[in-house]
């Protein structure tokens, strides 16, 4: 039923997970910066799913669960680490945290 | 023959001596003390005799008789053993040097009786006679070189002995490191000797020269580098410096060790290796020449010097160098004549200068002396003699040696007549100034406050050996007096095996008999040895007429010629220029180049300068942990893009 | 078949704008919303590649569970729209322009890279039977799974002990 | 020979055994640790004697070794001594006792640390001079730093941080290099036995970069710790921060580390490299003998001014080794020991000053002869044997390198000779300066003279010196065959039947080499 | 089928135990009063002890497991050892400080547990999904256990950096998997080797996935250019966090990271050695470089660690199996004398960590000698003096590189001068330690407090494996060697 190429997904991944790094990157508040992470991460999960279906196997869509669940583990963590954050500290801006540095 | 089989003997008396004394003769009283000084040279002294004893029960070909005792360096093919020697310049210098320095020792007794110190001053004494002996007695160089710098040392600490006064202690540095400067070129011509004949024993050396030439340059190398030792040592042009400093040494100490031993140890080496110096014309000449200028230069500061010791010793420099004249003439004979009968007269004046100084109470300027003649009779006798010695008045020891050397300069083996000239020169100069010294110290009014000082006659124990070496003064030279009348040499001769054994081929010296037996010669000879004589003479005279008949003249003199004068006065400003010239710009150069520049500029600059590079870019690439958490993610893409490109670039690179 | 060409490009083009809205907008509470965007459009595309179970993971875990969290969390915390400062250099001048090299980078390896373009368009198709799929996980990939239930643990701990007040 | 297999183990670990006997002393309990670290040094000594009566001199090859196994196969425990590192080992215990003895009673603080890292250096010195391993020998070779930079560090003077840091940093930079360099070599020869890999490594079987790498490498290492002239400037600071049994172990023996590693490795396994460099090296050590000579005489501080001493003495050993003679090889072996005698008996003279008057400065001083004629006559002597006036030690040692560098290279020779007058200046005047004259300073008018415990370590050196002065052949008799090993691996004879390897050659081959390299000499009088 | 999945239990026993344990720990923990917290910790580390015994039972049954996605090698069991150990040493060492920072949980030491689990996956993975999962499963917790002193900004802020750089990390390691998976089709490490070699070239997706994924592992390790978070996180991160942090999981990722390039992409070592040697000598220098300037011993050992990291790389860029056993040798070495130092520093550092600088050392070598002879023993090894661990460490390290120059040419003999001068620029920064305890004045404002027994006993373990690997290596080296061989190199 398909007829798009396996290396247009792959390019749109691409994008994708250049457009999360470069929302890593680009912004300062640490819950958006997770965003991103998700961003990337879905960007990946579409490379998995592309790839299986290149190679026609089911592993990549595996993988895909696995990383939806690591997925999930990390936003647990990251957002209980936000939450601690903005109990401590007033402002969520990453650059606003530099107490360690050098 | 219980000394020439055990010759150690004559090394070991006077070292034990200096070791008691130097042990335990600090809680020991005078007496004893002496008596072990004292007795240890006088035995070596007796022993000296036995030797020589048996030593003419030797046959020739036992001659030189080496003794050796044991190993002392052996590395590869290096190897040195302690070995000492017997041979007729050996003993010349044994008795020598064994006689003069026991009645130096008697002497000293009575001078340094009321000094602190007693019993360092007889140790290094007798370790000085111990190093002395070890000198003249050594069968090789390197053994040679242990009595050499021993009693270099032993002239350090002595001159030092008052080490409170800091020119003492001045001055036994700068004898000690003047001669080290010599001591370099010994050391280098050590070096060379064994290089080119694969041995230091003198009989191995001396075959080995004989038996096949050896090129003349590596000959004369040696021999000017060995000679440069004997500059140093003998108190010779350009490094004589040392010695009328030394003169801060007690009396007898100058007497013993920069008159009658120590300073003719180069003269002394010179002769041992004649085989090597006659084979060296060059080296000869250069000889001859320093001999000859040294004794004409330091004879002109004798004319002015007015410390009676200082006059002494630029006399000793100057007589030195009359030896090495005779050598460099190739008159090695002479030579060690002239250094005996020196030993004898300067010796002599030496202690009657000292003999002086303790009456007049310490004093040594001769122009607050005079007219001593009465008060100190047998000191007056007694260097009265010495002063027509040493002035080569006939009759006496120092006429005959030094009218040999002349007498050699002018027509033997390598006769030169300049260096005639400038010898005879120095005889004019030495009788003058020695008379200056005499007629300032003995003769005219008394120039000090007799109130204060009350001259007084020395003790026995000074006046004997003063009396005794007179005796020598005059009679010393008398070996030789028979050749004037066409006799033998009686020294000559007996020196001659030494000096002929090894010798080339074409200097026969005993062509020089032949020839000074011939008639017709021994007219000329006469004639000309009147030459010496009369110059003598006539120092005297001026020296009369200047100091006795009119002693104002002098000063007048001193006015007109005030520029000459005073650059007689301060030695030709010598150490001036020394210090200006070496050791001032070498301070400089080692504090403010090589310490602070090179090392503490450049290495340490370099070493710190690393230090403080690291540190600096330690704190710069600390900066990269901003604490900027999108700096940190800029670094992980800049290496996830750094190294993916790496590896691509590298993927591209082997596929295409 | 033209349409599977129109719904693709269409839902590339919302992944990448929402991507992009995600990083412009600046009240944390759209970039949310943007990321929802994209996930769902993903989501579709993933039917397209014939995983719909995939597809529906996307949607019910990915969309509904964890952005939700996310939601609730920015309205836990009513944060304010997010001050654009630039206190590091090297992000402003390197890491964002580097992102965007590697947009085109990687984007460029993977049309270009000989192994994806001999890919083709995949194999024939059928949607993958979520039996097969099952399969896969509970047998071969058995020892992950079971992994995965630790890391859910840790997750929970995680949580427990960062976020409890202290007592 | 008489084989003693554990004779050199006990040697070697004897002093770390006592230290364990100090640790369990209580910390304050400061007689007992002194009398235990004496005594226990004393008969390290004693013990290490027994290393004569076994020795067989006409063996050129290693005794009492031992050898087991270690770490994988490569790396063994193999120790054994020769002529060459006999004596130093000797050096090192009869050093330790003295040094011992002298900080009896300077040291105050934490003595029991300053006993048991000097006992701890003893180990590490002795285990440097008889591994026949080179990791073996690496270990030791670096764990002698770290007992010396506490020593610096803890009971040094004012500056003894930037001495201690400067001291082990300066070092560690050379032996790291090397440390690359024995990996390398093992990466070469699959071995870190030295005598395989001697074996394997026959003079020119190295690619010639190689060669000259490795040698650069360990020669490195060696440099710094002699040290040779551009890398001397740790050695002042190290020297006048230390505490005056420090100085003693430093000059002493540490700095033979440097010269005993280019005669044991740089030179028998570097063959070709070592004769390449050779001209470079003998000028860099002629350089470091005036230069320490000139800088040594303007210094005002009397230890700094001794310290310098040793960067010309130790160039005049270099220069001996680099002469590649037997004579003067032998020479720079005995040179080592002399220097370890006379500078080390000159750091304990200026040590007992310091201890009286808490001061290097010589302006401090002057006309001490007066207060202390003891103390400041064995001085005089201890200088004149450093300025090597016949017949005292430093005149053998430095004259047989005199004569064996001079077969070779006239003009090196001559230039070293200088060193001789210039050692006389700066010891002079400095004697003259610190003993002679007036006192100047109130102060030392009092100063009490040498105790008996100072009287007991003087004139043991004293003697130590007028021995070696006169017995010189008891020693390099027992040298010479392990000497002409190396010396045929750098030049071998041409007429040499067998390969130059090392094990086992008997006194008549050495013998043979020695004329011939006589013979090679001779003829070359006239200059090459 | 099942029963062979069951058999193959007994091959992952030593995580099955530390999860188990750490279970047991979660439920106890809230039946335990505050007080008797502290035994939850004993528990725990009673659970590495049977971890431990349970290695040896998987050494006894060496194979793969689950479907070959577990390789239970001798290489695994090594690594497994040194990562247990690590635990255990860390969680002596957290006991008392809990109490003295009165944070006191069960959950801490469950996560330690859990974390260490992680490790062993990783260390035994024999596919890269597996493997992703034991990284995150040591990941997520280790930034919980950062963030541990919620109380200390210092803490919080760290474990938010830890946490989204990690995150961002672990994305690019997953890309690059999916990278190698979209290349070769599998995600086994061993398929992948035998996929590359089969490839008439290598594919360029291959190549970019390697890169990616060195991303992910380069950050694990700390290693240039993404070293940066380390020193922020160890300062942040409360002590025995760090000492866990800086021993365990570089060893497991270092694990992961020599089973990918010596393994997957081994026919490509020309590729990536570049890639080792660039990152080595960055990571020596700055780490080396910075530590030079650091006043705070922690943050200072941060940095040493950063160095450390470098070292090994030199050995790895070796590629051959010598280096492997360098790495692990070199692994074990570090590990015992780095959380020797961290746990001395954990002591030093009195409640609130407020007594970290350098400068706070001053005198110690008079007030508790011990102590200061430990840390000096650890600081000396760490510098790479011979007769301790460090050093035979360095040593194998540069002999394998060197080894390889037959391989690699001359740049890898510069590798290893530039690491040999590298480390003679750390000696001064670790000397200066030693200065300040032994030199220095003491200050008297300090009081020493006695070393808690649990902390002494993991002190005392660890300067005894610093001196026994220092004296006598030849076993554990040669089991290093066993260990390379297990490997099915290229």
């Amino acid at each position: 039923m398909s007829v798009i190429p396996v290396s247009w997904y792959l390019v749109l991944s691409a994008i994708l997970f250049g457009l999360g790094v470069v929302a890593f990157v680009f912004k300062r508040n640490v819950i958006t910066i997770f965003m991103s992470i998700e961003l990337m991460l879905n960007a990946v999960n579409l490379a998995f799913v592309a790839f299986a279906r290149a190679h026609n196997q089911l592993d990549g869509l595996v993988f895909v669960f696995f990383v939806i669940v690591v997925a999930a583990a990390e936003a647990a963590v990251g957002l209980a680490i936000v939450i601690m954050l903005a109990q401590h500290r007033q402002s969520l801006s990453v650059e606003r945290e530099n107490l360690l540095k050098f | 023959m219980p000394i020439l089989d055990h010759l150690w003997i004559i090394l070991a008396l006077p070292l034990a001596g200096a070791a008691i004394n130097g042990l335990f003769g600090k809680r020991w009283p005078q007496s004893a003390v002496n008596s072990v000084a004292v007795g240890s040279v006088t035995l070596a002294f007796l022993a000296v005799a036995e030797l020589v004893r048996e030593f003419t029960l030797l046959a020739p070909d036992q001659i030189p008789y080496v003794g050796r005792y044991f190993t002392w360096m052996v590395a590869g093919p290096f190897k040195v053993d302690f070995s000492l020697q017997v041979d007729q310049l050996t003993v010349v210098m044994l008795l020598t040097v064994s006689f003069v320095g026991m009645l130096i020792h008697i002497y000293s007794t009575g001078y340094m009786a009321h000094e602190g110190g007693y019993y360092r001053f007889f140790s290094y004494l007798n370790l000085f006679m111990f190093f002395m002996l070890t000198l003249v007695m050594a069968a090789n160089l390197i053994v040679m070189f242990v009595g050499w710098e021993g009693v270099g040392l032993c002239s350090y600490l002595l001159i030092g002995f008052w080490f409170l006064k800091k020119s003492a202690a001045d001055a036994g540095k700068k004898a000690f490191i003047t001669t080290r400067v010599g001591d370099f070129g010994f050391t280098v011509g050590v070096l060379l000797v064994f290089a080119t004949f694969g041995s230091i024993d003198f009989s191995a050396i001396f075959k080995a020269v004989a038996a096949n030439p050896i090129s003349e340059v590596t000959l004369t190398t040696i021999c000017i580098l060995l000679f440069t030792g004997a500059i140093g040592k003998s108190a010779q042009l350009p490094l004589y410096v040392w010695l009328p400093d030394a003169m801060e040494g007690p009396t007898p100490v100058s007497a013993l060790i920069h008159a009658a031993t120590m300073v003719t140890a180069g003269v002394y080496m010179v002769a041992r290796m004649n085989p090597l110096f006659s084979r060296a014309p060059i080296a000869m000449l250069v000889v001859a020449i320093v001999g000859a200028v040294t004794a004409f230069y330091s004879a002109t500061i004798g004319l002015v010097q007015t410390d009676i010791k200082k006059v002494l010793a630029y006399s000793t420099v100057s007589q030195l160098g009359y030896m090495f004249l005779a050598c460099g003439v190739g008159s090695y004979a002479a030579g060690i004549f002239h250094l005996m009968t020196h030993a004898f007269f300067k010796g002599l004046l030496f202690l009657a200068a000292g003999s002086v100084i303790h009456a007049m109470g310490g004093e040594q300027d001769m122009m607050k002396m005079g007219g001593l003649r009465s008060k100190i009779p047998i000191t007056y006798w007694t260097m009265f003699i010495a002063t027509l010695a040493i002035a080569g008045i006939p009759g006496f020891a120092g006429f005959f040696s030094k009218d040999e050397i002349l007498e050699a300069a002018k027509s033997g083996p390598n006769a030169n007549l300049i260096l005639w000239v400038l010898g005879v020169a120095g005889a004019a100069l030495t009788s003058f100034y020695m008379f200056r010294l005499v007629f300032l110290t003995f003769f005219g009014k008394p120039r000090y406050d007799e109130h204060h000082i009350h001259v007084h006659e020395s003790p026995k124990n000074m006046t004997i050996p003063l009396v005794i070496l007179a005796i020598f003064s005059i009679f010393g030279g008398w070996f030789a007096a028979p050749k004037l009348i066409g006799g033998i040499d009686y020294f000559e001769k007996f020196l001659a095996p030494v000096f002929s054994m090894y010798a080339p081929p074409m200097a026969e010296p005993a062509h020089v008999l032949a020839e000074s037996t011939a008639s017709p010669e021994m007219e000329l000879l006469k004639a000309l040895t009147g030459v010496p004589v009369i110059v003598a003479v006539l120092g005297l005279l001026v020296a009369w007429w200047l100091y006795i008949k009119s002693p104002e003249t002098p000063k007048r003199w001193a006015q007109s010629l005030r520029g000459l004068y005073l650059l007689l006065l301060n030695k030709y400003y010598v150490d001036e220029i020394y210090a200006a010239l070496f050791v001032r710009p070498l301070l400089w150069l080692s504090t403010n180049v090589l310490w602070h520049g090179v090392d503490e500029g450049v290495i340490d600059g370099v070493v710190n300068g690393s230090a403080r590079v690291a540190r600096a870019s330690g704190g710069q690439l600390r900066r990269l942990q901003s604490g900027n958490t999108r700096s940190y993610a800029s670094w992980v893409l800049i290496g996830a893009i750094g190294f993916s490109v790496l590896l691509i670039a590298l993927y591209v690179k082997v596929v295409h | 078949m033209i349409l599977p060409l129109i719904i693709f490009s269409l839902c590339a083009l919302l992944a990448v704008g929402g991507a992009v809205a995600l990083i412009l907008s600046r009240e944390p509470i759209h970039s949310a919303l943007a990321l929802i965007l994209v996930m769902v459009s993903l989501a579709v595309l993933y039917l397209l590649l014939g995983a719909p179970f995939v597809a529906a993971v996307q949607i019910i875990v990915y969309a509904g569970a964890i952005m939700v969290l996310f939601v609730f969390v920015i309205m836990l915390l009513n944060m304010e729209a997010e001050e654009r400062t630039d206190f590091s250099k090297i992000a402003k001048f390197v890491g964002v322009p580097l992102g965007l090299v590697l947009i085109v980078w990687a984007a460029y390896w993977l049309a270009h890279s000989p192994a994806a373009s001999a890919m083709g368009t995949g194999a024939a198709m059928e949607p993958s039977s979520t039996r097969e799929l099952s399969k896969q996980l509970f047998r071969q990939y058995l020892f992950p799974f079971e992994a995965t239930s630790i890391l859910i643990l840790i997750a929970l701990l995680g949580a427990l002990v960062m976020a409890r007040k202290e007592e | 020979m008489v084989q003693q297999p554990v004779l050199l183990t006990v040697i070697t670990f004897l002093p770390l055994l006592s230290v364990v006997a100090l640790l369990l002393l209580r910390s304050d309990d400061h007689v007992w640790i002194r009398r235990i670290a004496l005594a226990a040094s004393l008969a390290e000594f004693a013990v290490s004697l027994l290393l004569l009566r076994g020795f067989d001199s006409s063996n050129a090859a290693y005794q009492y070794t031992e050898y087991h196994h270690w770490i994988g196969e490569a790396i063994h425990y193999h120790l054994g001594v020769d002529g060459i590192s006999l004596f130093l080992v000797l050096l090192t215990t009869f050093l330790t006792p003295i040094a011992i003895l002298c900080s009896w009673e300077s040291i105050h603080e934490n003595v029991k640390g300053f006993f048991i890292s000097l006992l701890v250096i003893e180990t590490a010195l002795i285990g440097v001079f008889v591994s026949l391993d080179l990791f073996l020998f690496f270990v030791f070779w670096e764990l002698t730093l770290i007992p010396m930079y506490f020593m610096i560090g803890m009971w040094g003077h004012e500056r003894r941080i930037y001495a201690a840091v400067k001291f082990i940093l300066y070092t560690m930079f050379g032996s790291i290099l090397m440390l690359v360099a024995i990996l390398w070599l093992y990466g070469l020869t699959g071995t870190f036995d030295l005598l395989d890999i001697q074996q394997s490594l026959r003079s020119g079987s190295l690619p010639h970069l190689t060669e000259l790498l490795l040698f650069g490498a360990f020669f490195l290492a060696f440099a710094i710790k002699v040290p040779l002239f551009p890398l001397h400037t740790w050695l002042p600071d190290a020297h006048t921060e230390a505490p005056t049994a420090g100085s003693v172990i430093l000059a002493g023996v540490m700095l033979k580390l440097g010269t005993y590693g280019i005669l044991r490795f740089c030179v028998p396994l570097f063959p070709d490299a070592a004769r390449q460099m050779a001209p470079l090296i003998g000028v860099l050590a002629i350089i470091g003998i005036v230069y320490g000579a000139l800088v040594a005489t303007v210094q005002t501080d009397l230890k700094r001014l001794v310290a310098y001493t040793s960067v010309s003495h130790l160039g005049f050993v270099v220069l001996g080794i680099f002469a590649f003679n037997s004579t003067a090889v032998q020479g720079a072996i005995y040179q080592m020991l002399n220097h370890g005698v006379s500078t080390g008996a000159l750091f304990l003279g200026v040590g007992m000053l310091y201890d009286r008057r808490h001061t290097h400065d010589i302006k401090q001083f002057g006309g001490l002869a007066t207060p202390m004629p003891v103390l400041m006559s064995f001085f005089l002597f201890i200088a004149l044997s450093s300025l090597a006036l016949p017949p005292l030690n430093g005149f053998i040692g430095e004259f047989m390198i005199l004569i064996g560098t001079y077969l070779g290279h006239h003009v090196w020779a001559s230039w070293a000779a200088s060193g001789a007058v210039l050692s006389a200046i700066y010891l002079l005047w400095a004697y003259q300066r610190v003993a002679f004259g007036e006192v100047t300073v109130e102060k030392n008018r009092s100063l009490p003279d040498a105790s008996t415990r100072e009287r007991i370590i003087l004139v043991t050196m004293a003697l130590a010196i007028l021995f070696m002065g006169v017995a010189s052949p008891l020693f390099t008799r027992r040298m010479e065959a392990s000497v002409d090993n190396v010396i045929q691996r750098v030049n071998p004879p041409e007429n040499a039947s067998r390969p130059t390897t090392i094990p086992c050659m008997g006194a008549p081959a050495s013998v043979k080499t020695a004329e011939a390299n006589a013979a090679a000499a001779i003829p070359a009088g006239g200059g090459q | 089928m099942a029963t062979g999945q069951l058999l193959n239990l007994h091959r992952v026993a030593p995580e099955f135990h530390l999860c188990i344990t750490g279970i047991l720990v979660m439920i106890l923990d809230p039946f335990v009063g505050a007080a008797r917290k502290r035994w939850l910790g004993w528990l725990a580390f009673a659970g590495t002890l049977f971890a431990l015994v349970a290695v040896h039972g998987a050494y006894d049954s060496r194979g793969m497991a689950y479907d070959n996605l577990i390789s239970t090698d001798v290489f695994s069991v090594f690594l497994h050892v040194i990562v247990i150990v690590a635990a255990a040493l860390a969680i002596l060492g957290s006991i008392d400080y809990l109490d003295k920072e009165g944070i006191q949980r069960g959950e801490y030491y469950a996560l330690v547990l859990f974390a260490a689990a992680g490790m062993g996956i990783l260390a035994g993975a024999n596919e890269l999904v597996t493997a992703f999962i034991g990284l995150e499963m040591s990941s997520i917790s280790s930034y919980v256990l950062v963030g541990f002193r919620k109380r200390a900004a210092a803490s919080n802020e760290a474990s938010m950096k830890y946490f989204l750089l990690g995150s961002f990390a672990t994305a690019f390691f997953l890309y690059g998997i999916a990278m190698v998976y979209g290349a070769t089709g599998t995600t086994y490490i061993d398929k992948v080797q035998a996929a590359l070699q089969a490839a008439p070239g290598i594919p360029a997706l291959a190549i970019i996935g390697l890169g990616l994924m060195f991303v992910g592992l380069g950050f694990k390790v700390v290693i240039a250019p993404f070293q940066v978070y380390g020193p922020d996180v160890y300062e942040g991160a409360p002590t025995p966090v760090t000492t866990l942090l800086a021993s365990a999981p570089k060893a497991a990722t270092f694990a992961l990271m020599l089973r990918v390039f010596y393994i997957s992409y081994g026919s490509a070592s020309e590729f990536w050695f570049w890639a080792i040697c660039i990152s080595a000598v960055l990571t020596m220098f700055i780490g080396n470089l910075a530590a030079l300037v650091q006043t705070n011993v922690k943050r200072m050992l941060a940095y040493s660690s950063i160095a450390h990291a470098g070292y090994i790389l030199v050995a790895f860029a070796a590629s051959t199996s010598l280096g492997v056993a360098a790495v692990l040798f070199y692994l074990g070495a570090y590990v015992l004398m780095k959380v020797g130092a961290f746990l001395v520093v954990t002591h030093l550092g009195q409640q609130g960590e407020t007594r970290l600088d350098v400068a706070d050392y001053a005198g110690l070598g008079m007030k508790q000698p011990v102590l200061s002879v430990a840390l000096s023993l650890f600081l000396l090894s760490l510098l790479g003096l011979p007769a301790t661990a460090g050093f035979l460490g360095k040593f194998f390290a540069f002999e394998a590189a060197l080894d390889a120059h037959s391989i690699h040419g001359v740049a890898i003999i510069w590798l290893v001068v530039i690491a040999a001068i590298n480390s003679v620029i750390g000696a001064y920064y670790y000397l200066r330690v030693i200065i300040s305890m032994y030199f220095a004045e003491p200050s008297k404002d300090y009081v020493p407090t006695a070393v808690a027994p649990a902390l002494s006993v993991a002190i005392l373990v660890a300067a005894a494996g610093t001196l026994y690997l220092g004296i006598l290596p030849g076993a554990v080296y040669d089991f290093a060697k066993v260990a390379a061989d297990s490997l099915p190199l290229h």
